[in-house]
C-alpha cells in the first residue's frame, strides 16, 4: 500500500446464489475491480443480520456491502425483501449514530452480473474513500487526561492516608 | 494500490460526444438497427442518417460528421429517441453535434446556426423572442431572396395582427443577462 | 481445547500465484495466526497429490480443522470435503477461501491482492475454528414425477420417463395437450408438417399406461421437498364427464353458439361454446366454455346434453382438487406471445392487414380457418407483397432486451410458405440474421435462392398514410435500409410482425408455488447457465423448454429429454442427500413471540400453541438463515452459518484493522489502584 | 385549483389566439391561472444548439421565478413545455450541470431546487386535473357533426412525458369525443410539422406540412386541432405556399384545441381569438354546428 | 440460612453513574433484608451507610466476598472506584442496567462531554451562567490544587472498565430477582463466571397476550392508540421490545397495556440488543416496496437509536455516535489519522 492514500477496508456480505456467484463470474471474466472488499459468504442476503454490519464497523471496517439477488429473484423466493427491510431499518439507525449512508450499501447483483457487482464494489470503495476512515474503536477512546486523573486520585489518596496515619 | 479501471480505447470523437450529451454513455450500445434513420421525418434529406452518424462517431470521422447537414436537418421531433430500442438519446446527440460544429467552426454560415444565433441574440436583448424580428433579421442577413417570397405571407400575418413589430421586454433583463453571462463563463472553464 | 488448523494455499499454476504471493500467505498464516498447526502452499491443491497432502496431515498431524485457499467453493468444495472425509475428518470442518475468482483474477496490484488474500485466509481460519461437525441427511425418492405443461418439451419429458417405466403425472391447463407446436403449419428447417410429427407423440402420451394425464387442470399448491413433494391440482370443471365421453363430437357439431377462438386459432377462427381445441386433440373430450355457453348465460338450450349419446354432459360439475405425491417436478410451462399492440407505430389492431406471426401460422395452416389459403382480412384477396418484421418487442430496451432466438428462422419459414403458396414478393426486415443451428444457415441460403428479399433495418413504422399514388391503398413499411444508408418506404399488402417470445404471464406466480425463481424477464432460473441448464436452485425441480428462455422445437425436445434423464437418475439412485445447513430453534430460549412464523416462504416454521414455542420442520428448511437473523431472542441457530462463525469470520477478515481498545482485560492491571 | 402559467413568446403575438382561448376556457372552467411574473423566453431549440449550460440556465430562471404559492407550472406551447420539463429533469439527474446552473442562477440572485415545480402541459392539466366530468358538465354547444383531426405534434408527447402514448397519443381524441365531435383517427397525428425547417429550408418543411394536410384531408377532417404555436403557424400560415408548391388545394382551418373547446363551452368566438387564422375556421364551424347557438354562453 | 451465619460474608454495594433506583429495589426485597444482614456484613454502601474509601483501600485484596456495583463509568473517580472494588472483591457483580449496559446515562454517548456540559451548564432554562463556567478537573487556589473527577466523553459499562463476574440485569433489577441472586450466592449455586444471573428467555414468555403471525404496516407511538388488552402489542403496531428483552420482570409493562421498553437487556447469548430488535421488527414489516418501507420506518420510529438502544447504547457494538467525536475532544485527531 502506498504511504499516503487511504485504502478503505470493507467487508462484503454476499449471498451464495447470486452475488457470490456474480463475484465468481467477475473473476472468470477477469473484470478488474478494487481489492478493498473482503467477501464473506452467507446463504442469503436475508441472513445478513444488522449485528454483522455493526460488528464489522466496530472492528475497524470503513464500510460494508450487503449484496443479494434482485428483488423478486431470490433463490429463497422472497428473503431478499427481508434484507431490504432490515437494511432500511439499519440505515435509519446508523444515521442516528452519525454513520454516513454511503458507508453501508445494499446492492442487487444476479449471478450473471459480474460487471454490475464489480461496478458496485468500485463505487462503494470510491464513496468510502471520499468519506475517509471510520476507525470506530478510536471513537470511545478517552484522551490522555484520563490516565493522569486516575494517577492524581491515587496520589491524593496516598497523601491523605499519610496525613491520617 | 492502483485503481483498476479499464483503459479507454474509444475514439476521441466518441468520448467528446458522450461527454457533451446527457446520458450519452448509451451511445456505445447502438445496434445499428436504423430505427432512428427510418423514423426521421427529414431522414431522406440528411447527408448521413443518424444511425450512420453514430457509426461515424465511433469511427472518429469527426470532420465529415461536423461538416454534414445531418444535425441541422434535425427538427427535434424525438421520434428517433422514443423509438430507439437501445435508449440512446439521439435528439440530444444531434444538439451536441450542433454545438460542437459551431464551436469548432465547422457549421456553414447560413442555415440553422445563423437562425439559432439570431434567435438567441434577441432573447438576450429583450428577454423574449418575437417572430418578426427573427424572420426579418435572419432572412435579411442570410437568405434575402426568400425574404421576398415570404413577404406575402408576412403581410397576411401582419394583417391578422399576428406579427408584432416590437418585442416585449422583460423587466429584469439585466438579471437574465447576468445569468447568461455566468453560464457562458462557466461553460468556457471546461 | 485449542483447534489444530491446517492451511493450504493453492497456486493454481499461475492463476493464483501470478497475482498473489502464495508462499508469503502460507508462511504468514503458519507463523502469525493463532492455532494454525500446518500451513503449506502447493501448485495444484485440487490434484490428487494436493488432496493427499491434506489427508496425510489430518492423519499424521491430527488436524481438527482445514482451510483450503484456492478457487470458488462452488467449484471444489465437494472435492476437499471428500478429502477430509477420507481422512476421517467431518467434511463440514473444512472451509474454502476463494483467492482466485475473488482475488487473483480481479486485481492488478500484486501487493494489494496478496494483502486481500491474507485477510480472506485469516477470516476462514477464524471461522473454521467454530465450525461444527454436521451429518448430511438422506431421504427416499418417490418414483412418480409431475410434469407441468403439455407442450413439446413436457411431452418429451413425459414420454422419456414413462417409457423408462416410471409413473408420470402430466398437468396441462388447456383442454388438450400439444402446446404452441400444435398451432403451427410447418416446422423449420426441414418443413415437416407440425401436426404430422406432433400427433403421434400426443396420442402416445394419451394412451401410455404410466402416464396420468390431467388436462384442463392447474397447479394449485406444492409442498414438501425433493424426493417427496405433495402437490394439489385443480381439475377445472369440463362439464363433460371424462369417463363417459367417447369423443364422438356430436355435441360440438350441434352446439348453436359460435365464438371467436382467441386461443388455438389466435383469433383467426371460431369455435363452439362446447369444443375441442383442434381435431387431433388429446384427450378427445370436449369442454364447455361457461363464459359463452347459452345455458350458463341464460339457462336455455342444453342441446349438447340432449344429443349426447352417452349422457356425458354435466352442467353441475364443479372444480375438483386432486392431491398427488411425487419425487420430482419438471416445469415445462412454455411461452406467451408479445402483445404487438404495445408498439402502436406498427399498426397492429388498427391496420387490418397487419398480422402477428401466430395469426399467420393459423392462416397458413391447412387445418386453419382459411384451409391454408393466404389471403388478406377480407378473406379473398391474395397479397401481392408481404413484409415480415423482425424483432417486434425483442432486442428492445423498451420491451424485452433479449433476442427471442427463433424469430429469424420462423420468418424464413413463413417467407417460404408465402413464396410457395402465392405469387407475392416477400420482404424480411431484420437487424441481424441469426441462423446458428444445424441446417439453419442452409435454410437461409435456400430462401435467398427462392427470392425472399432481405432489408437490413429495424422497421420504423407501418402506416397507411400514402405520400404518392403508388402507395395508395397499401401498407407502407418505412425503415432505413442500413446497408444502403437511406431511408426507404416499401408499399406492401400484408405485414407480419414477429413478436417476441415472452414468459407466461403467470410464470413468476407458478415459480413461487414450486419454490423456483425467475430472471427479471420472468424466465425460470437454471442452476447453472452452462453446466446445469435443466436443474434449478431448488432440488427436485427441473425446467424444460421455453419457460427457461426462448427456444425452438429441437432445443425444447432436447431439454425435455435432459430433464427426464436427470429425474430418472434421481429415481434410480433412490435416495437423495440434503445438506445439513438448516435452522433450528432452541426451545428454552424461544418465548413464542412468533416473529419468525411468517418469514419462511417454505412454511418450515410451525408454532406449537400448547408449548408456546416455534419449531423448525427440518425437512422443509432450505437453510437461508433469514429466521436466524430475525429472532429477537437469538434462539434460532443456523447450522454452518451460525452467528459465532460469522462473527469470527468478520474478526478474521479485519485482522489488520482490529486492535482491541478500551476493553477491560488488558488495561485493568496497567492502572494502579493504591494499596493500603 | 391554482396554477402558475407560462404562456411563452409565441402566445404573445403570433399565437395570441391560443393565449386568448386558454384564458377564456380556464376562466369558464373556474381554474385560476397566474401568469409567471417576468418570465423569459425558453430559447426554443435554439439555445440547446449552441450552449447547453446557457440553455439550461435561461430556462431554469423561469423555474426559479415560480413563487412558493405554486408548485405546478402550466405551459401550452410544446417547445416551452419540453424545455421546462427537460431542464427540471437535467437538474435533478446531472449533479455537475446542476452545480453550474446554481452558480449561474446565483449570479442573478436566484435559486431553484429540482423537482420543486411540476411542469405540466395544458392538455394534461385539462384532461387529468379537470377531467371528463367537469368539462362535460360545462358543455353548452356540443360539437356534433364537426369532424376534427387532433394534431399533437412532437414535443408534447415525446420523449416520454408521461401523460400520453408517444407514438399514438389519444388524450385530445378522447377530450373531443367528450365534446361530441367526430374525431378523425388519422395516422400522422404525432408526426412532425416541419418545425423550424420553414425558416431554414422550405422544400423540406413544405413536404412535412403536406403530409399532414393530405392525411387529414383524406380522412375528411373539417378542422385540424393544434396544441403548439409552431405547428399552427406552419400548417396555417404556410398552407397557401404549400398548395402553390405542390399544386394542391388544401383549405383546412387550423385552430388551437382550446379555441374549439371554448366553442363547446359556449364562449363567444371572438373571445377565443377566432379570425386570426389565415385559413378561416369560423364558416366551417358555424355551418357544421348550429350557427345561431355558437357562443351562447356569453 | 442459619448455617451461613457462622461464616458471615462481607458485602459491598457501590454506585457510580446511576439514579439510585437499584438500591431502592434492593431494599424492596423487604424483610428479607434481614436475612441478608444475617448472611453478610455490609462493609460499604455509601447510599445508606457512612463508609470511607480509605477503609476500602485498607482492606486486603479479595477481602470482600461480593460487591454489587451499580451505575456506569462516566468519571475518573468512578473508574477508580470500579478498579478498587474489583481488586478488593472476590465476586464483582454488575448490578442493574447501568453497570451492565450503560442504561439511560449511556444515551449520553450520543453526545460528548462538551455537548453535555453545554446542555447542563448553559442551555437548560433554569441555568444562569453568563461567564460560561464549566467544571474543571484541576483548579488552583491559594491553598493548592483542587481536583474534581474528569468527566469522560464516553460512558462505559462496568465490564468495559474492569472484569466482571456476574451481571444482574434490569432497570432496576426486580426485587424478587435480586433475592434469587442473593440466595444463589449464599448457596454457592452460581452459574459459570461471566454469566448473567437471570432467565434464558424473553419477556414474551411471561406475557399473557395472545400472539399470531406478525405483519406490520405501520409502527405506532403509544399516544396514538389505545391498545387492545388481549392481543400482542407488537401486532397492534406498537414497538414492544418484549420479544428481544430478557425475561425477569414478569412482563410488568405489557400487563398494564404499555409496551416493553427493554430494560432487562438482551437475551442470553445476544451481544447487541438493538441489532436484534431492529432486525426482528424490520423482518415483519409488510411491504416489498423500498420507498414504502422507508416511510414505515421513518414515520413509525422517529428516534431509532433511542428506541433500539434506550438501555444498551454503551454496551452495543458501536457504543456511541460518531458525530460527537468529530466535534469533540482529542480523540477526533485519531479518527482523522490516515493510515
Amino acid at each position: 500500500m502506498s504511504d499516503q492514500k487511504f485504502e478503505p477496508k470493507i467487508v462484503g456480505f454476499l449471498c451464495n446464489w447470486c452475488s457470490y456467484r456474480a463475484a465468481d463470474l467477475a473473476g472468470s471474466a477477469r473484470i478488474m475491480h478494487a481489492p478493498n472488499v473482503r467477501i464473506i459468504r452467507v446463504m442469503c442476503s436475508g441472513r445478513v443480520d444488522p449485528s454483522f454490519v455493526l460488528k464489522a464497523l466496530s472492528m475497524g471496517a470503513d464500510g460494508v456491502m450487503i449484496a443479494g439477488c434482485h428483488p423478486g429473484e431470490c433463490h429463497y423466493l422472497e428473503q431478499n425483501y427481508k434484507a431490504m427491510r432490515r437494511f432500511g431499518m439499519l440505515q435509519h439507525t446508523l444515521r442516528g449514530l452519525g454513520v454516513e449512508d454511503k458507508r453501508v450499501q445494499l446492492v442487487w447483483a444476479s449471478a450473471a452480473e459480474g460487471q454490475r457487482l464489480a461496478d458496485a464494489i468500485d463505487q462503494l470503495v470510491a464513496d468510502v474513500r471520499e468519506l475517509g476512515p471510520l476507525q470506530w474503536a478510536g471513537n470511545w477512546e478517552e484522551n490522555g487526561e484520563r490516565l493522569q486523573a486516575l494517577e492524581d486520585i491515587v496520589k491524593e489518596h496516598e497523601e491523605a492516608m499519610e496525613v491520617t496515619a | 494500490m492502483v485503481a483498476d479501471t479499464p483503459s479507454d480505447n474509444r475514439s476521441k470523437f466518441l468520448r467528446d460526444v458522450i461527454a457533451d450529451t446527457p446520458e450519452g454513455e448509451r451511445i456505445v450500445h447502438c445496434l445499428q438497427c436504423g430505427s432512428c434513420g427510418g423514423s426521421c421525418p427529414n431522414g431522406a434529406e440528411m447527408n448521413y442518417t443518424p444511425r450512420a452518424v453514430i457509426a461515424m462517431i465511433a469511427a472518429d470521422r469527426r470532420e465529415e460528421v461536423l461538416t454534414s447537414n445531418t444535425m441541422w436537418q434535425c427538427v427535434s421531433c424525438y421520434f428517433c429517441t422514443s423509438r430507439c430500442p437501445q435508449d440512446i438519446p439521439i435528439t440530444e446527440i444531434m444538439y451536441a453535434l450542433k454545438r460542437m460544429s459551431i464551436r469548432e467552426g465547422k457549421a456553414r454560415k447560413t442555415d440553422a446556426p445563423a437562425l439559432a444565433k439570431t434567435f438567441t441574440d434577441l432573447v438576450e436583448k429583450y428577454g423574449r423572442s418575437f417572430e418578426f424580428g427573427i424572420a426579418s433579421r435572419y432572412l435579411l442577413f442570410n437568405r434575402p431572396m426568400s425574404m421576398l417570397k415570404s413577404s406575402g405571407m408576412g403581410m397576411s400575418m401582419f394583417a391578422k395582427g399576428r406579427l408584432a413589430l416590437t418585442p416585449t421586454r422583460i423587466r429584469q433583463v439585466k438579471q437574465l443577462r447576468a445569468i447568461i453571462n455566468k453560464a457562458r463563463e462557466l461553460s468556457q472553464h471546461d | 481445547m485449542a483447534e489444530k488448523v491446517g492451511v493450504y494455499v493453492c497456486h493454481c499454476g499461475s492463476n493464483i500465484a501470478g497475482k498473489v504471493d502464495v508462499e508469503d500467505v502460507a508462511k504468514w498464516a503458519g507463523e502469525k495466526v493463532k492455532d494454525v498447526a500446518v500451513s503449506r502452499d502447493y501448485k495444484f491443491m485440487c490434484s490428487s497429490l494436493g488432496q493427499k497432502l491434506v489427508e496425510d496431515d489430518i492423519r499424521e498431524q491430527g488436524l481438527t480443522r482445514v482451510v483450503v485457499a484456492a478457487c470458488s467453493p462452488h467449484l471444489h468444495e465437494k472435492t476437499f470435503r471428500r478429502a477430509c472425509s477420507n481422512a476421517g475428518l467431518n467434511p463440514y470442518l473444512m472451509e474454502m477461501t476463494n483467492i482466485r475468482e475473488h482475488c487473483s483474477w480481479v486485481h492488478k496490484d500484486r501487493a494489494a491482492a496478496t494483502e486481500k488474500a491474507r485477510s480472506l485466509v485469516s477470516a476462514s481460519i477464524e471461522r473454521v475454528k467454530f465450525q461444527e461437525p454436521l451429518e448430511p441427511m438422506f431421504v427416499d425418492v418417490n418414483r412418480a414425477t409431475l410434469v407441468i405443461g403439455g407442450g413439446i418439451a413436457g411431452l418429451q419429458a413425459t414420454l422419456e420417463l414413462a417409457d423408462a417405466g416410471y409413473p408420470v403425472y402430466l398437468v396441462e391447463r388447456q383442454p388438450s395437450i400439444g402446446g404452441h407446436m400444435a398451432q403451427f403449419d410447418k416446422t423449420f428447417p426441414t418443413l415437416d408438417c407440425s401436426a404430422c410429427i406432433l400427433t403421434p407423440k400426443m396420442s402416445e402420451v394419451g394412451q401410455h399406461e404410466n402416464v396420468t394425464l390431467l388436462t384442463y387442470a392447474e397447479l394449485e399448491e406444492v409442498s414438501g421437498s425433493v424426493g417427496n413433494f405433495k402437490v394439489r391440482i385443480r381439475q377445472k370443471a369440463r362439464h363433460v364427464v371424462f369417463d363417459d365421453c367417447t369423443g364422438c363430437g356430436i355435441c360440438v357439431e350441434k352446439c348453436p353458439r359460435k365464438v371467436l377462438d382467441t386461443e388455438f386459432e389466435a383469433g383467426m377462427g371460431n369455435r363452439k361454446a362446447i369444443y375441442m381445441p383442434f381435431p387431433q386433440a388429446v384427450p378427445r373430450v370436449p369442454v364447455i366454455d361457461t363464459e359463452s355457453c347459452i345455458w350458463f348465460e341464460r339457462q336455455k338450450c342444453r342441446a349438447c346434453e340432449k344429443l349426447c349419446p352417452t349422457n356425458a354432459i354435466d352442467f353441475d360439475q364443479e372444480d375438483e382438487m386432486i392431491e398427488i405425491e411425487v419425487g420430482n417436478i419438471i416445469m415445462a410451462t412454455g411461452w406467451d406471445a408479445f402483445d404487438t399492440r404495445k408498439i402502436p407505430q406498427y399498426g397492429y389492431g388498427r391496420l387490418a392487414n397487419v398480422y402477428t406471426s401466430l395469426e399467420f401460422e393459423r392462416l397458413c395452416n391447412a387445418a386453419g380457418p382459411t384451409n391454408g389459403k393466404i389471403v388478406l382480412r377480407d378473406g379473398k384477396t391474395e397479397p401481392k407483397s408481404v413484409a415480415i418484421v423482425h424483432c417486434v418487442g425483442s432486442r428492445d430496451e423498451r420491451h424485452n432486451p433479449y433476442c427471442s432466438g427463433i424469430c429469424c428462422m420462423a420468418s424464413l419459414k413463413l417467407g417460404h410458405l408465402v413464396l410457395e403458396k402465392t405469387d407475392a414478393e416477400v420482404y424480411s426486415f431484420y437487424i441481424d440474421m441469426r441462423t446458428n443451428q444445424k441446417n439453419y444457415e442452409e435454410f437461409y441460403q435456400r430462401l435467398l435462392g427462392e427470392g425472399m428479399r432481405f432489408v437490413r433495418g429495424k422497421v420504423a413504422e407501418v402506416t397507411d398514410a400514402a405520400r404518392k399514388p403508388s402507395e395508395q391503398g397499401k401498407l407502407i413499411v418505412q425503415c432505413e435500409d442500413t446497408l444502403v444508408g437511406r431511408q426507404q418506404r416499401f408499399p406492401v399488402d400484408m405485414v407480419i410482425l414477429m413478436g417476441a417470445i415472452e414468459p407466461q404471464v403467470d410464470a413468476r406466480e407458478m415459480g413461487l408455488k414450486c419454490g423456483i425463481s425467475c430472471s427479471m424477464e420472468g424466465w425460470y432460473t437454471e442452476r447453472h447457465p452452462k453446466l446445469d441448464p435443466v436443474a434449478t436452485m431448488t432440488d427436485g425441480i427441473f425446467v424444460a423448454g421455453a419457460c427457461q428462455g426462448p427456444k425452438d422445437i429441437p432445443a425444447s425436445v432436447a431439454q425435455g429429454a435432459a430433464a427426464a434423464a436427470r429425474v430418472a437418475g434421481m429415481i434410480t439412485k433412490g435416495k437423495v442427500m440434503i445438506e445439513p445447513i438448516v435452522a433450528s430453534i432452541d426451545e428454552e430460549g424461544c418465548s413464542g413471540c412468533r416473529i419468525c412464523n411468517n418469514l419462511c416462504p417454505y412454511n418450515a416454521i410451525e408454532y406449537d400453541a400448547e408449548a408456546k414455542v416455534s419449531r423448525v420442520i427440518t425437512a422443509l428448511c432450505k437453510g437461508c438463515g433469514t429466521c436466524v437473523s430475525a429472532c429477537p431472542a437469538g434462539a434460532i441457530r443456523g447450522a454452518h452459518f451460525s452467528d459465532r462463525q460469522i462473527f469470527a469470520e468478520i474478526q478474521g477478515a479485519l485482522w489488520d484493522a482490529w486492535q482491541p481498545r478500551g476493553g477491560a482485560s488488558e488495561e485493568a492491571e496497567a492502572v494502579p489502584v493504591s494499596a493500603p | 385549483m391554482k396554477y402558475a402559467y407560462y404562456p411563452g413568446c409565441s402566445l404573445e403575438a403570433g399565437s395570441a389566439a391560443y393565449d386568448k382561448s386558454v384564458r377564456a376556457v380556464l376562466e369558464q372552467l373556474g381554474v385560476e391561472l397566474d401568469e409567471l411574473d417576468d418570465w423569459n423566453c425558453c430559447g426554443a431549440t435554439e439555445y440547446f444548439s449552441q450552449n447547453e449550460l446557457v440553455a439550461t440556465s435561461v430556462i431554469a430562471r423561469n423555474l426559479a421565478l415560480v413563487d412558493g404559492e405554486h408548485d405546478q407550472l402550466v405551459a401550452p406551447c410544446a417547445a416551452c413545455f419540453l424545455n421546462l420539463k427537460k431542464t427540471d429533469k437535467l437538474l435533478s439527474e446531472q449533479p455537475v450541470m446542476k452545480g453550474k446552473v446554481d452558480e449561474a442562477l446565483a449570479a442573478g440572485g436566484l435559486s431553484y431546487r429540482p423537482g420543486r415545480v411540476r411542469v405540466r402541459h395544458l392538455l394534461d392539466m385539462l384532461y387529468t386535473d379537470i377531467g371528463q366530468e367537469a368539462i362535460r358538465a360545462k358543455v353548452v354547444q356540443p360539437l356534433n357533426g364537426l369532424r376534427v383531426a387532433p394534431y399533437y405534434g412532437c414535443q408534447i408527447v415525446r420523449p416520454l412525458n408521461g401523460f400520453d402514448n408517444p407514438e399514438y397519443p389519444m388524450k385530445m381524441d378522447e377530450m373531443f369525443e367528450w365534446l361530441g365531435a367526430e374525431v378523425v383517427d388519422y395516422p400522422v397525428k404525432a408526426h412532425c410539422c416541419g418545425g423550424h425547417m420553414t425558416q431554414i429550408s422550405e422544400p423540406e418543411a413544405f413536404e412535412l406540412i403536406r403530409r399532414l394536410l393530405q392525411s387529414a384531408d383524406e380522412y375528411q377532417a373539417d378542422v385540424i386541432l393544434c396544441m403548439c404555436p409552431m405547428c399552427q403557424l406552419n400548417l396555417d400560415a404556410y398552407q397557401g405556399r404549400v398548395n402553390g408548391h405542390f399544386g394542391t388545394s388544401f383549405k383546412l382551418p387550423i385552430v388551437f384545441f382550446t379555441q374549439l373547446l371554448g366553442v363547446a363551452l359556449g364562449i363567444e368566438m371572438k373571445k377565443l381569438g377566432f379570425g386570426k387564422e389565415l385559413v378561416s375556421a369560423e364558416p366551417v364551424i358555424r355551418s357544421k354546428l348550429d350557427g345561431s347557438s355558437v357562443g351562447a354562453a356569453t | 440460612m442459619s448455617e451461613t451465619a457462622v461464616t458471615k460474608g462481607k458485602l459491598a454495594i457501590y454506585w457510580a453513574a446511576s439514579c439510585g433506583g437499584c438500591e431502592i429495589s434492593l431494599l424492596g426485597i423487604d424483610t428479607k433484608i434481614l436475612d441478608v444482614a444475617e448472611a453478610f456484613d455490609v462493609v460499604f454502601c455509601p447510599c445508606i451507610a457512612d463508609g470511607k474509601v480509605r477503609d476500602m483501600e485498607k482492606m486486603q485484596d479479595g477481602e470482600i466476598d461480593v460487591c454489587l456495583f451499580n451505575g456506569g463509568i462516566r468519571t475518573s473517580e468512578q473508574e477508580y472506584m470500579a478498579r478498587l472494588m474489583r481488586k478488593k472483591s472476590k465476586v464483582l457483580i454488575a448490578f442493574g442496567s447501568c453497570a451492565s449496559e450503560g442504561c439511560i446515562p449511556g444515551l449520553g454517548n450520543l453526545h460528548n462531554r462538551d455537548a453535555i456540559f453545554e446542555d447542563s451548564y448553559q442551555e437548560t432554562a433554569s441555568t444562569d451562567n453568563p461567564d460560561r463556567v464549566r467544571p474543571q478537573a484541576a483548579t488552583r487556589v491559594d491553598e493548592g490544587t483542587l481536583h474534581l473527577p474528569v468527566f469522560y466523553d464516553t460512558l462505559k459499562t462496568l465490564d468495559q472498565t474492569v472484569p466482571v463476574d456476574y451481571y444482574l440485569p434490569g432497570c432496576p433489577p426486580e426485587s424478587p430477582r435480586i433475592w434469587e441472586a442473593i440466595e444463589a450466592i449464599v448457596a454457592g449455586k452460581l452459574p459459570p463466571a461471566g454469566s448473567v444471573i437471570g432467565e434464558h428467555t424473553t419477556v414474551c414468555d411471561s406475557c399473557p397476550r395472545t400472539r399470531d403471525e406478525k405483519k406490520i404496516k405501520a409502527f405506532k407511538r403509544t399516544w396514538e392508540v389505545i391498545p387492545d388488552e388481549e392481543t400482542c402489542l407488537l401486532e397492534q403496531g406498537l414497538v414492544c421490545c418484549g420479544p428481544a428483552t430478557r425475561a425477569g420482570c414478569g412482563a410488568l409493562c405489557p400487563a398494564v397495556n404499555s409496551p416493553c421498553i427493554g430494560c432487562y437487556g438482551p437475551n442470553e447469548g445476544v451481544e447487541d440488543y438493538g441489532a436484534r430488535l431492529m432486525s426482528a421488527l424490520a423482518s415483519v414489516i409488510d411491504s416489498e416496496d423500498p420507498e414504502e418501507i422507508d416511510q414505515i420506518i421513518e414515520q413509525g420510529i422517529p428516534d431509532p437509536v433511542g428506541t433500539f438502544y434506550r438501555f444498551s447504547l454503551a454496551a452495543s457494538y458501536l457504543r456511541r455516535s460518531k458525530q460527537a467525536v468529530a466535534d469533540g475532544n482529542g480523540s477526533s485527531a485519531a479518527a482523522a489519522d490516515v493510515r
